[in-house]
């Protein structure tokens, strides 16, 4: 849910609980971006073998 | 462009980005939200104006008014009426469930006419011309005595136009079926003077003193007998319930009085007996009595209170403090008609418990019993007799009850046609098997049913009629109520299929007769028939929708006639053989008698009653033997077997199997019907001498598991 | 604006002595909800009724035995100190049963129940009800349904809500004559139909309406357990599992002892404690 | 015929071989899957739950199989987290168990659900006063941790590494693994409490409630120590199971012993703590809402005191004993005794945390319920089982999933080859 939906309140109970979901979701999603993008760099300059 | 390894990798991830960011995701949410919220096949109903109509409710005899709440017309809920005279707002389970009745999946929804084994559709001048056809037939070969009639009530206008027809047709063959009504006119007959009827004021009596009456369980007018077992903590009126099982009559009251079942009547001439004894009142304050002395004589020597012990297994200490007990109230009544009064009762039974209400000078005082001149405001004109009419409308009946013709038609025949209005003794009477065979023997029978019920699956012709939703109709209290009101039933909606106000029916055919059957029934609809009959007070029926014509105590004390009582000999006790008694047990939330029950008034049914296929019985744990509680059974009696679900019960007599009626209609309806066991399956009519009524309280039963 | 500014709390009163178990409020709120029925309804375990009448006995065996028929439809829970978290309310995942603050009223929002049934589990009255068919009506059956109450649809939950629409109905009437809500222009289909008159029903919150004078609700919290808020200062009147903290705003009364004690649950010799309690806290306030 | 997919120097059975298995249990998955498409275009109605049972055998499947998935997060936290580096030789097992816990769990859900077209409003109008909505968020957030740290171990099957971007892309993941693990075991946390906060919370039940800290009941913190306890059993018995089917030894027994060892100190702990929330629970929480443990456990066929002393000793003190216990968690015997114990024991705390609480009459008036699942239920039961079983066969086949697979049975080969 997001803050503009009109069950949304500004209370602790949506700010904990949303804080906690939001932060795990950008985490995984900024890691997975962070893998693919340097998976993407390390294949265009092709050092991969480096850690053989 | 070369496609190599790095153009599509950034080909694919660009794509992927563009259908995440493009409006197809939100766009296939969101339409899958609203779809899945409104499935296509969920009703949505019509919004509209919101108006609310008076009616009555015909369903039973209790004749409540009710509140119908339309939206743009369509009705959509019933109600009670607020501020009526029988039921103040109230409303029983029936009367609000009375909309499904419009839409019941066994309606009959156009003119039928029975070919081979199956119904094919006519149209209704068809069904006119051939009814018509087949009764001239009978009344040219000069045995118009061979139509019979079975109603279900025998008052109101509709009643007295199916009457005026056997009258003009020229037969006296009218026979209704057995209702508390037609139970109290008899009592009433058989005491008093014949057109008479009994009225209980519950309302203003301080003591009521109930012979199984079921009085919160459909018994008389149902919403009004709640209504005054309701406000009894008020007034501070004690219940004291003569009873063989714990119903809930029996646990609202005060106090049970527990009796083996089919022995109230010896109870209440036990109770005579003490009143005599103990009293003067019978021989000072009584007048005109016929039989007095011969009545004293009996009760002073066979129903003494160790006599009477014997018989009912009531202790003789308690009769004979009951009695007292009951003298010295300010307003006692004595109420007859185990159950709901109807099926099964004994006329000596009744005339007992009036005898108990005359002795102790109960009779047409304010809380104790009425003795009610018939409600006299219908004035139909002369019947048009022609020499057809004359002759056999002079001949004798062919027998003197419903039950007595069944018997007479199973064994000899001796109709050739047969009406049936607003009955089903096909499911209703004790042993339907024979009440079919018997129905057999007739060449020619005409329904005027609105549902292919146990009976009109019997017919050879149905005339379909409107429920009381869709006609007009005046509806006239009755079933033990100490008032008289008409009230007027008012179509709340047009035909819902092809059928026709009964009235009009029996109209339509009088005229396609010709003769002097059609001078008889010159009304051009029974619309203009109603208003001509109802003169004297159509104008206030009309606009308030009821009109009360008496609701005083009636003036004078009439005379008592104990000659029935002196003379009427007791009973057989129960047929067939068995360990236990088997008795059928009335439900307030399952209809009796000709009415069905809805599907939500089913729905309600505990599964202590019903449980999927099967009835339940209830049984004493004590008398139960091996069986336990949920086991299957076979309940054996000497008219037929049946496989029953045993639901254990403190609150029954030990030896005492209850059986629920209103089960086991077996119909197109799978909603109401293939539910359980019809109870009258099981038990054998047992025509009471003297009166002709099947007074068959039970039957002898075995149970063994299955 | 024309907001109602009184903070109801809809409650109602079951007089279990009146009670005969007819079954009149069961099919009235069928009736009045557009409730659907099934061939079958002998299994209790799913048969949908806002409404179900129980039937209790005393233990005893005749002529001693002693019947009482107990309607019960959503008790309408306040919760735990009466906050509004009531059971089922504080578990729903997706926000489709909401506790109405200004009416006191747990509303079933159907459109968005997904049917996680979490409710009925946390319901300790078994007063929720999942559809597990679609619901069907007879050829032309759906005639006489009300626009009032929406269907339902197969796998979402319903319950009784106190007949909220004739609270819409009689609040938009009073709103348009600018006044309060009278006591007998809200009330619900169960209580209305009842022919013995054993219902009554009204804001608990408004010391003229009747409901309110029979029960007379203690403002405070019990001072044996602070869970419970609200409890009947009238010694005959009780509450379903009241211990528990749910606080309905259903009360039953009764004359009779095994009534009341079997209202809630009570370890040996706890019920004499209760008992006496109960007429001391009349004094409370 | 599929040698190139097979991982450089495994040995396995013939493709024919692996086919009849897969075929044989593709039957049962079918099976399942045609209940769980009766399910939902017929309706609920499939099943025999009804008013009383509105969580039934799904539920209790479900509990019970992110309870043994546990094993994932927990092995995870160890790995990744505490660095010990032992349990590097059954991680990539442990995930795989956990993802087919976790699929299974969403897909049972998804299942389960009167909706299932509606599911996301869960998301869409979150309640988060409610702990299933903790348990929806968290339970897909760990499923997609789980699929992340699946990934790898997929990419490096012998064909899929030799994509130079797949092979990155494994190497850059293994490289932030600990930063997902380390998400991962926030969520599972969470999501394993919530699933008991999901009982204990019901303050209408006394049978489930349970008191506790601040917004969270016992159970919350019960549920998580006892799938970090016992999902590592289900770990190692499955391991053993595999071991079993393919005739090799996989995993050493180095690592077997100490993640033994973990879970039989946690579950001696938890069983602890278990023990003190029942006695609290059943003299004083009960009490104090009028019940008796007697209420409970009696007046019915099935949820008599049975039930708790085998949850609690037989499955409970038993297992941590035999796996605290240097000599017994080294046999081989009593170890497997213990972890299937153990795993049945979780399994059996489930099984009371729904299906008791459903049975227990709360009103005075009101009856014990028993319930039988009708066969779709059973069906849709057995699909994951089935699920998992083809999964772990397929990828116990392509993908290198035990690392110490080639030096444990070079020996034995060699030693076959001497023989």
């Amino acid at each position: 849910m997001f803050p503009f939906c009109f069950e949304w309140a500004w209370d602790m109970g949506h700010a904990i609980f949303f804080g906690g979901f939001w932060y795990a979701i950008g985490i995984l999603g900024a890691g997975m971006t962070y893998c693919f993008l340097k998976a993407a760099y390390d294949t265009i300059n092709d050092n991969g073998d480096s850690h053989h | 462009m070369k496609i190599d390894r790095r153009s599509f990798l950034g080909l694919g991830l660009g794509a992927a980005a563009g259908i995440a960011l493009s409006p197809v995701g939100v766009k296939l949410t969101d339409d899958s939200s609203i779809w899945t919220q409104n499935w296509p096949w969920t009703p949505v109903p019509e919004d509209g104006e919101i108006t609310y109509d008076r009616s009555v409710c015909s369903l039973c005899p209790g004749a409540c008014g009710i509140s119908v709440r339309k939206i743009n017309g369509r009705p959509v809920k019933i109600e009670g009426l607020d501020d009526h005279p029988i039921n103040n707002g109230g409303a029983c389970l029936h009367g609000i469930s009375g909309l499904q009745y419009l839409y019941d999946p066994a309606r009959i929804k156009t003119p039928l006419k029975k070919n081979g084994n199956k119904f094919e559709k006519i149209s209704w001048d068809e069904a006119i011309s051939l009814v018509a056809q087949k009764l001239g037939e009978i009344r040219e070969s000069d045995t118009p005595e061979s139509l019979g009639l079975i109603t279900g009530a025998d008052n109101g206008s509709m009643s007295r136009l199916f009457e005026r027809f056997m009258g003009a047709f020229g037969s006296p063959n009218t026979y209704t079926m057995p209702s508390l009504e037609s139970n109290l006119a008899l009592t009433a007959a058989a005491i008093h003077s014949a057109d008479r009827s009994l009225g209980f004021d519950l309302d203003h009596s301080d003591f009521i003193l109930s012979f199984g009456a079921a009085i919160i369980e459909g018994w008389g007018s149902p919403v009004a007998c709640i209504q005054a077992n309701a406000s009894r903590r008020e007034r501070k009126a004690k219940l004291v319930q003569v009873d063989y099982r714990l119903s809930n009559t029996a646990n609202a009251a005060d106090k049970i009085i527990a009796v083996k079942p089919g022995t109230e009547a010896d109870l209440a001439l036990g109770l005579c007996a003490v009143l005599l004894a103990k009293t003067q009142i019978s021989t000072n304050t009584l007048y005109g009595d016929v039989n007095k002395l011969a009545f004293a004589a009996m009760l002073e020597k066979e129903y003494t209170p160790d006599k009477v012990e014997a018989i009912t297994g009531v202790k003789a200490a308690d009769i004979e403090a009951l009695a007292m007990e009951f003298i010295k109230a300010k307003a006692p009544v004595a109420v007859p008609g185990k159950g709901r009064g109807d099926v099964g009762q004994s006329l000596r039974e009744f005339a007992a418990v009036q005898a108990l209400n005359a002795l102790a000078g109960r009779l047409n005082k304010e809380g104790g019993v009425f003795v009610m001149w018939p409600a006299g405001y219908l004035n139909f004109p002369e019947n048009v007799m022609d020499a057809a009419a004359e002759q056999g409308a002079g001949k004798a009946k062919l027998a003197g009850s419903v039950n007595e013709l069944v018997d007479k038609l199973e064994k000899d025949g001796g109709l050739s046609a047969l009406f049936i209005y607003n009955a089903n003794p096909c499911y209703a009477l004790n042993n339907p098997e024979k009440v079919k065979a018997a129905m057999d023997k007739v060449g020619f029978k005409v329904s005027f049913s609105s549902f292919m019920d146990e009976t009109a699956l019997r017919s050879d012709v149905i005339l379909p009629a409107s429920i009381f939703l869709e006609r007009l109709e005046d509806v006239v209290s009755g079933a033990g109520l100490a008032k008289t009101v008409v009230g007027l039933c008012r179509p709340m909606v047009k035909p819902v299929f092809d059928t026709k106000h009964p009235g009009d029916a029996l109209i339509l055919l009088a005229q396609a007769m010709g003769a002097g059957i059609a001078q008889s029934f010159s009304w051009e609809s029974y619309e203009a028939c109603l208003e001509e009959v109802t003169e004297k007070i159509w104008d206030t029926l009309s606009d308030d929708g009821y009109v009360v014509i008496d609701d005083k105590p009636p003036v004078g004390t009439p005379a008592t006639d104990f000659t029935f009582l002196v003379s009427a000999p007791k009973v057989a006790v129960p047929m067939g053989e068995g360990d236990y008694t088997l008795v059928p047990v009335d439900k307030m939330r399952l209809a009796g008698g000709s009415m069905t029950s809805s599907p939500f008034a089913v729905k309600t049914v505990s599964d202590t009653v019903l449980s999927g296929k099967y009835s339940v019985v209830e049984i004493n744990p004590t008398t139960a033997g091996v069986l336990k509680d949920g086991d299957i059974a076979v309940l054996k009696t000497a008219m037929g077997t049946a496989k029953v679900k045993i639901g254990f019960n403190e609150g029954i007599l030990p030896g005492v199997i209850g059986m629920p009626r209103g089960l086991g209609h077996a119909f197109n309806n799978p909603y109401v019907a293939g539910k359980g066991v019809n109870v009258n399956d099981l038990i054998g009519p047992v025509i009471e001498p003297g009166s002709g009524l099947d007074a068959a309280f039970g039957i002898k039963a075995s149970l063994s598991k299955a | 604006m024309i907001e109602n500014k009184k903070v109801h709390k809809f409650g109602m009163v079951v007089d279990l002595d009146k009670c005969t178990g007819c079954g009149a409020c069961m099919v009235s709120c069928m009736s009045e909800n557009n409730v659907p029925f099934k061939e079958d309804e002998s299994n209790k375990k799913d048969s949908i009724t806002w409404m179900r009448v129980y039937k209790l006995t005393n233990g005893k065996s005749f002529p001693e035995t002693e019947i009482v028929y107990l309607p019960r439809p959503c008790q309408h829970c306040g919760g735990i100190g009466d906050h509004g978290h009531s059971p089922c309310v504080s578990v729903c995942p997706a926000t489709a049963t909401d506790y109405g603050y200004d009416t006191g009223i747990v509303s079933q929002i159907y459109t968005r129940c997904f049917g996680c049934r979490y409710c009925m589990g946390a319901c300790p009255y078994h007063a929720r009800y999942f559809n597990w068919w679609d619901p069907k009506w007879p050829k032309g059956m759906e005639n006489y349904l009300s626009p009032n109450v929406s269907p339902r649809m197969r796998g979402v939950v319903e319950k009784c809500s106190f007949c909220y629409h004739r609270y819409q109905l009689a609040r938009e009437q009073a709103m348009i004559e600018d006044r309060e809500i009278e006591e007998m222009e809200y009330q619900t289909a169960c209580t209305t139909a009842c022919p013995a008159g054993a219902i009554v029903f009204g804001d608990l919150n408004n010391p003229a309406h009747k409901v309110h004078q029979i029960v007379k609700p203690d403002p405070h919290p019990d001072p044996m357990n602070h869970k419970v808020v609200g409890k009947s200062r009238n010694p005959k009147v009780f509450r379903l599992l009241e211990r528990l903290g749910t606080n309905p705003k259903v009360y039953y009364m009764s004359d009779r002892e095994w009534v009341r004690k079997a209202g809630d649950n009570y370890l040996k010799g706890e019920w004499e404690n209760v008992k006496t309690h109960h007429g001391a806290s009349s004094s409370h306030g | 015929m599929d040698d190139a997919l097979i991982p450089e120097g495994a040995k396995r059975c013939a493709f024919p071989i692996f086919m009849i298995g897969i075929v044989i249990v593709g039957a049962v998955l079918l099976w399942g899957v045609y209940a769980m498409f009766l399910c939902w275009f017929k309706g609920l109605n499939q099943t025999n739950m009804n008013d009383y049972y509105g969580f039934a055998l799904w539920i209790w499947a479900d509990l019970a199989v992110i309870a043994v998935g546990g094993g994932a997060f927990f092995t995870g936290l160890l790995k990744y987290i505490f660095k010990v580096d032992e349990l590097k030789n059954i991680i990539n097992f442990a995930v795989i168990i956990g993802f087919i816990c976790y699929s299974s769990a969403l897909l049972i859900l998804a299942i389960d659900i009167g909706q299932p077209l509606r599911g996301w409003f869960i998301f869409w109008h979150a309640n988060v006063h409610s702990m299933l909505t903790e348990v929806a968020y968290c339970l897909s957030c760990y499923f997609a941790v789980l699929t992340i740290e699946f990934i790898p171990n997929i990419l490096e099957n012998r064909q899929a590494n030799k994509v130079p971007f797949f092979h990155h892309l494994a190497h850059n993941m293994h490289e932030v693994m600990a930063v997902f693990a380390a998400t991962g075991a926030f969520l599972s946390f969470f999501h394993q409490g919530s699933l008991g906060g999901v009982a204990g919370v019901m303050f209408g039940r006394p049978f489930a409630y349970r008191e506790g800290l601040l917004i969270w009941p016992w159970t919350f913190f019960l549920f998580t120590w006892s799938a970090a306890a016992f999902g590592p059993c289900f770990t190692l018995l499955v391991t053993k199971i595999t071991e079993r089917i393919t005739g090799k030894k996989l995993v050493g027994d180095k690592t077997i012993n100490l993640l033994a060892k973990i879970s039989g100190w946690m579950i001696t702990t938890y069983i602890i703590a278990k023990i003190i929330d029942t006695i609290y629970w059943a003299f004083v929480t009960a009490p104090s809402m009028g019940f008796k443990l007697s209420h409970f456990y009696s007046n019915n066929g099935l949820y008599g005191y049975w039930m708790l002393i085998t949850e609690v000793i037989l499955c409970g003190v038993v297992p941590g004993l035999l796996l605290i216990n240097k000599s017994t968690r080294e046999n081989p015997t009593t170890r497997t005794i213990a972890i299937i114990l153990g795993v049945i024991g979780v399994c059996l705390n489930r099984w009371v945390m729904v299906l008791q609480i459903m049975a227990v009459p709360v009103m005075s008036f009101d009856t014990w319920a028993l319930y039988i699942p009708s066969w779709q239920e059973v069906a849709t039961t057995i699909l994951p089982v089935a699920y998992g079983i083809i999964l772990i066969a397929v990828a116990y086949r392509y993908l290198p999933v035990f690392p110490q697979e080639l030096e444990l049975n070079e020996s034995a080969d060699a030693a076959a080859q001497n023989g």
